[in-house]
């Protein structure tokens, strides 16, 4: 059993209003030394593989597959054993 | 085989030569930019424009007619209807649900720029089979978008149509239409006029979004569109409706002169347009634009297309009651040149010239193209097609059925669902039926609205198919008891360069301008996307058509269902 | 009697609210800013319209808690003052801890727009005393995020009182979990406050106020507090 | 500077249709080997502060008073600095 750890997050130069929205919030409540806020999203995947590195290509896999747009996202992963 | 540096921005020989002409030198690195976005077929219109000259446009109830950001007819109590469809094609095709976001972002800038109060939207789609993974996603991610768009704005999407053909497996058709109510006197103009008149930058900060989108949406979707494809832009609607409150808020004032979305081509479209409709030109320095990203070059500035940004000239000395109406929102706007009287668009970082060109350089002198027509030869094998050589059914209640199943016939409440079709309180007709009916209050008045096209009809007889466009939606508005009173369309074509799909293009139009001639629905603008192909092969010719009718008493809305037992049921026509 | 629609950034309800008190049920009625810090005058009762305040950034109804006139909301509402939350202003008071509970994302993970079928859980309120106790009305529903959680204690809290106000049924009135088609807890559409002057509900009755629209339904919704406030009945609240 | 990286995740006790439609989503593409998923936030969120201590109490105070809402979420977060 292997648990993959995965963020999504937008690339650098696409719009994230919702960090926007964010970090007006946060000023709002009074936050005013916050200079920046990116939201993304964070995945828990848990599956089986005969091994680490089968593991790690199947989660590469479903990122590129399904998980991320590549014309706006970014993904990384970590994987983890048990 | 060598490209040419103005072959990368998408001009032939041909063109360049026209431009140094034009200039008397040879234009700069920034200004070969500007030309490629503004002579682009999605800016410039130059191999369709010599036939959509053949539309009837003009008409007592006719307010606006095309050339502005959106037409509108007249309805009677010193008010007008605003409305516009456009489409957002190839955007969608890679990223769904960003692609038509910004769709339904665009279309509603044109109509509050013209100083209306939208109040519905409606949408025309063309996907792939259903059986295939990649249409659901597709599929999927444009109805969301749509709905996540106009829900947020709180605009009701009132209707729309949804079919489906292998044709569009890779390029869906994705058209926006939005609807608006004007009074006459706040009646605004894409236009920029009078000599020291600042030149304002209002809404959203501008960033690196959708450079080249304008030429994207002029070339054919290819095997490395993945790469090549630009930075797609993301809508902000919730950013929008501040934009529409505080824009209507300043129209209200009367002091604006002319106000223009920032679209395709952004700062660059919107700005020489201006200058060259008002006979002016315009000074503008880029480094005083509100930017979001840092290290941005002038021409990136200039051909960005930051979503929820509109470019305003008010009457000199309004400065400032500008900046306390878009500051109440939270919105920026700020002085960033001036119009001036040499009808040169003239483009400054700090005190650096980075562009000088006549604006109309960059619009009227554009060259047209008269196309080549040929009839396809497919053509002749359909219409040798004898029905008569078809088996004769055994059990009609089977195909019947059958026929219901079918995803283009079936009911397309999934998609309505999705789409808040009642903000508003004045949606007195829903989606599900003929045409949507929304009234209008303070009035007994109401206005049917239908988008209508069945492409298979097209495909097979492009005139008769864009002729029964036109009458098809004229027949869902009369259906809902109004009578039509002007007609928008969106023009989804493959390569206008393959004289087989410029004949379907022709002929086409042709069908639909006598259909609107016959039916007094003259055309008050639309948009054309070309280039919709991929890999060689072109979608079906898909010239959608969005009518709006007016009803003099609400109260006569008709819906399509059978009302009572016992009613009579007649048939009609031919 | 004098009523309040709070106007938030991304409020898309507003005028609709507006709307049918002024014309419907010619009542007074006024815009409130949310930048405001104090309420510009005495009212009777404040909405918080639908929308989508502040985008619904982050989740619904978290950053339009922290307006300014937010503050003077709860102050009103803790006073005994009536405040209505409807779709986006249910999500704000829950946000806020006027109203116990959340709303999360539709079991479909779809925004859904169309009628819904609401039976009326408890007709002894402010809000619902023109209603029939278990009468079904057509109201509609036009939301993302409307399905109601809470905790096992909150839900008792709940029943014990009286305040689920609320629930989504059959046009017969069976709630089933077909019929609940967001997915909320025990299919609650609407609930009250203990002490019974702050009701939140997903639907919209401001869209089934006229006949026009082919509904009234949710007119004895907003005549239910008008008939309380006039008739009295809310002295000693 | 400080960098937070914030995690928001659904309770355990509150169902994740989102997971679970990114899990049949998976399934479709052939990944049977995904036995949960689950979806949540990832916020990161830049901020001046004089030391470690005051930024950790800042970004905790952030998340109590915005970023989560404890009555369906859990959060954590971790900082590091530049
Ligand atoms: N994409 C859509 N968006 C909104 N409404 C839609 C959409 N597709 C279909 N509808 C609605 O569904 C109903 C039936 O559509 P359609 O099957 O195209 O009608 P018709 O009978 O005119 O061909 C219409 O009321 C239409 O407005």
């Amino acid at each position: 059993m292997f648990k993959a750890l995965i963020h999504i997050t937008l690339k650098e130069s696409i719009l994230d209003p919702q960090g926007s929205a964010v970090k007006k919030g946060l000023e709002s409540l009074g936050f005013s030394d916050v200079t920046d806020v990116r939201v993304g999203k964070y995945l828990e995947i848990s599956l089986e593989a005969s091994g680490k590195s089968e593991a790690e290509n199947k989660v590469l896999e479903m990122c590129k597959k399904l998980l991320a747009n590549p014309v706006i996202e970014n993904y990384e992963y970590e994987l983890v054993e048990g | 085989m060598e490209t040419k540096i103005w072959q990368q921005v998408g001009l032939t020989d041909y063109e360049y030569g026209l431009i140094t002409d034009l200039l008397g030198r040879e234009p700069n690195n920034v200004e070969l930019e500007v030309f490629g976005v503004m002579w682009s077929e999605h800016c410039s219109y130059k191999n369709s424009r010599p036939v959509l000259k053949n539309f009837p446009t003009k008409g007592p109830q006719v307010l606006q007619g095309p050339g502005e950001n959106a037409g509108v007819v007249d309805i009677g109590d010193s008010l007008g209807i605003a409305f516009k469809i456009e489409s957002h094609n190839h955007p969608s095709a890679v990223e769904p649900y960003q692609g038509s976001a910004t769709a339904v972002g665009g279309i509603i800038r044109d109509i509050f720029t013209m100083g209306a109060r939208p109040i519905a939207l409606l949408d025309s789609l063309r996907f792939g089979s259903l059986s295939s993974a990649k249409s659901r996603y597709l599929f999927n991610g444009v109805v969301e978008g749509i709905g996540g768009y106009g829900n947020c704005i709180g605009i009701p999407t009132v209707g729309g149509e949804t079919y489906f053909h292998p044709s569009y497996e890779d390029n869906p058709i994705v058209n926006a239409m939005c609807v608006g109510l004007v009074e006459h006197k706040d009646l605004a103009k894409g236009i920029a006029t009078g000599v020291g008149n600042p030149v304002m930058v209002v809404g959203a900060k501008t960033g690196r979004d959708g450079i080249r989108g304008a030429s994207f949406a002029s070339e054919e979707l290819g095997e490395d569109t993945e790469e090549k494809r630009p930075a797609v832009q993301v809508g902000d609607p919730f950013m929008e409706k501040l934009l529409l409150e505080a824009c209507l808020e300043l129209i209200k004032t009367g002091n604006v002169v002319g106000m223009q979305d920032m679209g395709a081509a952004g700062l660059t479209s919107s700005s020489c347009e201006m200058a060259s409709k008002g006979d002016s030109g315009i000074e503008i320095d880029v480094a005083l634009v509100p930017r979001r990203e840092e290290g941005m070059t002038p021409d990136e500035v200039l051909i960005s297309e930051s979503q929820e940004r509109m470019l305003v000239v008010p009457k000199k000395g309004k400065e400032d009651d500008v900046k306390r109406i878009f500051d109440k929102w939270g919105l920026d706007a700020v002085v960033v040149g001036r119009v001036t009287d040499d009808g040169i668009w003239r483009i400054k970082e700090n005190d650096k010239v980075v562009a000088e060109i006549p604006a109309k350089a960059l619009t009227e002198m554009c060259p047209m193209y008269n196309r080549e027509g040929k009839e396809p030869d497919y053509i002749k094998d359909v219409q040798n097609c004898n029905l008569q050589d078809l088996n004769e059914p055994e059990n009609y209640n089977k195909i019947f059925i059958d026929l219901l199943g079918r995803e283009t016939i079936a009911s397309k409440e999934w998609v309505y669902e999705q789409y808040d079709h009642m903000v508003g309180v004045n949606t007195i007709v829903r989606p599900g039926s003929d045409a949507a009916v929304v009234r209008i209050k303070g009035t007994k008045k109401a206005v049917a609205l239908s988008t209508d096209c069945n492409s298979r009809y097209v495909y097979l007889n492009p005139y008769l198919g864009g002729k029964i466009a036109v009458s098809e939606a004229a027949r869902n508005v009369v259906c809902s008891g109004a009578k039509p009173l002007g007609a928008t369309n969106c023009l989804n074509f493959g390569n206008p360069e393959k004289p087989e799909v410029f004949w379907q293009f022709k002929e086409s139009v042709n069908g639909m301008s006598e259909a609107c001639a016959k039916l007094d629905t003259p055309i008050t603008g639309g948009n054309v996307s070309l280039y919709n192909e991929t890999k060689g092969e072109s979608v079906f010719p898909t010239p959608v058509i969005g009518m709006v009718g007016l009803l003099k008493n609400v109260d006569k809305a008709c819906t399509l269902g059978f009302k009572k037992e016992g009613d009579v049921i007649l048939l009609l026509g031919e | 009697m004098n009523f309040a629609v709070v106007v938030f950034p991304g409020s898309n309800c507003d005028a609709d609210c507006f709307h049918v008190i002024k014309n419907v049920l010619h009542e007074e009625v006024e815009y409130v800013w949310h930048n405001e810090k104090k309420l510009p005058k005495q009212y009777d009762c404040i909405i918080l319209p639908g929308g989508f305040s502040y985008g619904d950034y982050l989740r619904t109804g978290a950053i339009a808690r922290l307006s300014p006139i937010m503050e003077e909301v709860k102050k009103f509402a803790n006073n005994g003052g009536l405040v209505l939350g409807i779709c986006n202003g249910f999500q704000i008071l829950t946000e806020a801890g006027l109203l116990p509970g959340a709303l999360v994302r539709n079991k479909n993970l779809k925004f859904i727009c169309k009628d819904s079928y609401l039976k009326i859980e408890n007709n002894k309120t402010i809000f619902t005393n023109m209603y029939n106790l278990d009468q079904v009305i057509k109201v509609p529903v036009a939301h993302g995020e409307g399905n109601f959680v809470c905790s096992e204690d909150t839900l008792a809290e709940l029943k014990k009182n009286g305040q689920i106000v609320f629930k989504y049924s059959s046009p017969n009135g069976e709630v089933t979990e077909e019929e609940n088609f967001n997915g909320s807890l025990e299919s609650i559409a609407g609930i009250i406050n203990k002490e019974g002057n702050i009701l939140g509900m997903m639907p919209h009755p401001e869209r089934c106020s006229e006949n026009i629209l082919g509904n009234d339904a949710g007119k004895l919704l907003f005549a239910s507090i008008v008939k309380a406030f006039k008739g009295g009945t809310l002295s000693g609240n």
